[in-house]
């Protein structure tokens, strides 16, 4: 029942044939799909989950951003890594777990982790960017390169029992990360996994949520959570959905004027705007 | 007046450890209630640590979303969006872990 | 902070500080639930991800069944199998995968699928039950087993871009699924992913969602998902609660009166009662 | 008067690929509109494909969960439940895959 002319090989047939007989999926949403390219930043509790679930799905290309190795904390939430792999840089560590599952996609390791520098350089080989890391400085400087490129941004984060997931960038209207916090919380004002603890599958569904947004996107189906924040109260076991305000025309991402452009966004001081290094640092553990 | 008003994504520790809070408003001289008011009113009433996370000047701190029945306050006019009878207020802290 | 006297280890501690260090999760909800046991009913699209996040959050004991091997169209949604262990049954390619990521757990595999003659004796060994399957015999066998042995039941399904999760069987007055569905439904109104197909990350996020059911049972933390059917519209982006009924005084599994007990079970004739056997057969590819 | 019929779990793929029908029914000598009324009414008006996988006798098929404004219609009478003007009518297909 499948037109003659299409580029899937017959490998490519029987391994996403549970896609290909979906009728709102089907043959050009996977065709679509496998043509499409997606970068993770962070190969972290959110990364893991995404990385896997795009890679099962068939995206062509996947990009894995990293810059720290794993470490035996991280193997509560961040289940693309093991016990064998301690002390290898994560996004090595999480390619090959992808390569294992799916040697059809392309998996791109960027191993100097996300900068300002190569933000532009590594970001423009995406069609989608996924974030996927845990402190507010790589968040806007993540935000800003998307803006600048036009590529829309799956955003999620998760601490303690709580979830939240949105889309930024995306169509006419929605807004950018910016225009939600034009500006930045105070350190004080972040609670990070290092210090407050994470239920590990908390990541987990919002990692495999922000998956199923970027099959979505790239496969042109369904209503991408754009202009809507999506909360997850793992302890409740709620999700609620939240409208978001659009575009703010004074945004300095995304607004009519905006003031961070492609020529002068590697010189942006992202650490000075908020105050934090880009790092989730672990904590003591002498009190244990 | 009646109004619930909610604390989400580790707000809640800030308000004696309690997500939901249904609170009754009284009428002063007929001044209304904008959402304003309500946050100097949860500071005074319902705040049980570090008030120094919950406010800066007379609004939110950054980094804190503020809702008016499930919609962005920012759709209702902030801090003067007045409120009615059975509206719910939600702070949520934007998580930025992963 | 924490009291001198508990039963993690230094390597416990640190694999799960972050768990530690969550205030509404800590030690003690930490150490049941590295006293606790789960088995895991299917290792594919639920179980995947289910079983890859309980072993990852420290479950004590982690049973898994199975009956089948892997192909490679499990592998768009399967994410704890390899390409390299295509032909290998899944319960042991599962349980290479969870002790790759946590040897600190204990791992059963059940081989011989999930049936009436064994179903007592496997689900005794464990406190709770998951059910992660894809045909409605095995899972009314399972419903039954649980009833009769006293076990909470952490129920999910996904076919197409629906995903629906329930906990059955929990506390004085939850409903078991007999309750909802004292009759089967007809062959013809089970869609099942091989004939309708299903989006990959769907039970992923659905398998995730029941690992955080599970850890907030054996952990004694949260409102647990019971007398409640949660429904994911991944096309929409929304998640829904509903409110289901209690139990049924008539049920002839927990009822006043039951009619289905420890003795009687292995005798009960599953497949004449839904008129499916216990399998989600994959459909010809030949059209393809 | 008024009622939103939602289909989900795959039961919309017979009623027209359409989730969510805001329909009017019409008052007829003041018999009230019960789910039982508004089940049959729904095969008549709205469905599209197979309708055996619909109704099995007077009422829906084992395995189709019927809501009355997000709750079990085991709560509120089942057949016999008499709707009111803005009620939400959801009928919700239980899935066996995984
Ligand atoms: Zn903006
Ligand atoms: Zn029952």
């Amino acid at each position: 029942s499948f037109a003659c002319s299409h580029s899937l090989s017959k490998e490519h047939v029987q391994r996403y044939s549970r896609h290909l007989l979906l009728p709102s999926f089907g043959l050009s949403a996977q065709e679509r799909l496998c043509q499409g390219s997606v970068l993770i930043v962070g190969c972290g509790g959110l990364g893991s989950p995404a990385a896997l679930y795009l890679a099962a799905s068939g995206v062509g290309t996947l990009g894995l951003v990293d810059h720290d190795v794993v470490d035996l904390s991280n193997l509560h939430r961040q289940i693309i890594h093991t016990e064998a792999r301690v002390g290898v840089h994560k996004a090595t560590s999480a390619a090959q777990a992808c390569a294992a599952l799916n040697s059809l996609v392309k998996v791109n390791t960027h191993m100097d982790g996300f900068n300002p520098a190569n933000a532009l350089e590594i970001v423009r080989g995406y069609d989608v960017v996924l974030d996927a890391t845990d402190n507010p400085t790589t968040r806007y400087l993540i935000n800003d390169a998307c803006v600048v490129l036009g590529k829309p941004l799956v955003s999620a984060a998760a601490v303690g029992t709580d979830g939240q997931l949105t889309v930024y960038n995306y169509g006419e209207d929605a807004p950018c990360y910016r225009c939600l916090f034009p500006e930045s919380p105070a350190p004080e004002n972040c609670s990070r996994c290092a210090d407050a603890g994470v239920l590990g599958p908390v990541p987990g569904a919002m990692g495999v949520l922000q998956a199923v947004e970027v099959v979505k996107l790239l496969g042109g189906v369904g209503d991408v959570l754009a202009k809507k924040l999506l909360i997850f109260d793992a302890l409740a076991g709620r999700f609620t959905t939240v409208r978001l305000r659009g575009k703010r025309t004074e945004c300095v991402a995304c607004g009519l004027c905006p003031s961070i452009t492609r020529e002068n966004l590697a010189a942006y001081d992202y650490v000075a705007f908020t105050g934090q290094a880009p790092t989730d640092a672990a904590p003591s553990l002498s009190v244990l | 007046m009646k109004v619930k008003l909610e604390f989400s994504g580790g707000m809640d520790l800030l308000f004696g450890n309690k997500k939901m809070h249904e609170v009754e408003l009284a009428e002063t001289n007929g001044k209304r209630w904008t959402v304003g008011r309500v946050i100097m009113w949860a500071r005074e009433n319902l705040l049980t640590e570090r008030p120094e996370l919950f406010m800066k000047g007379d609004s939110v701190r950054p980094g804190i979303l503020v809702l008016v029945n499930d919609c962005d306050w920012e759709l209702s006019g902030t801090l003067d969006c007045e409120l009615q009878d059975g509206d719910t207020v939600t702070f949520i802290s934007t998580l930025h872990g992963g």
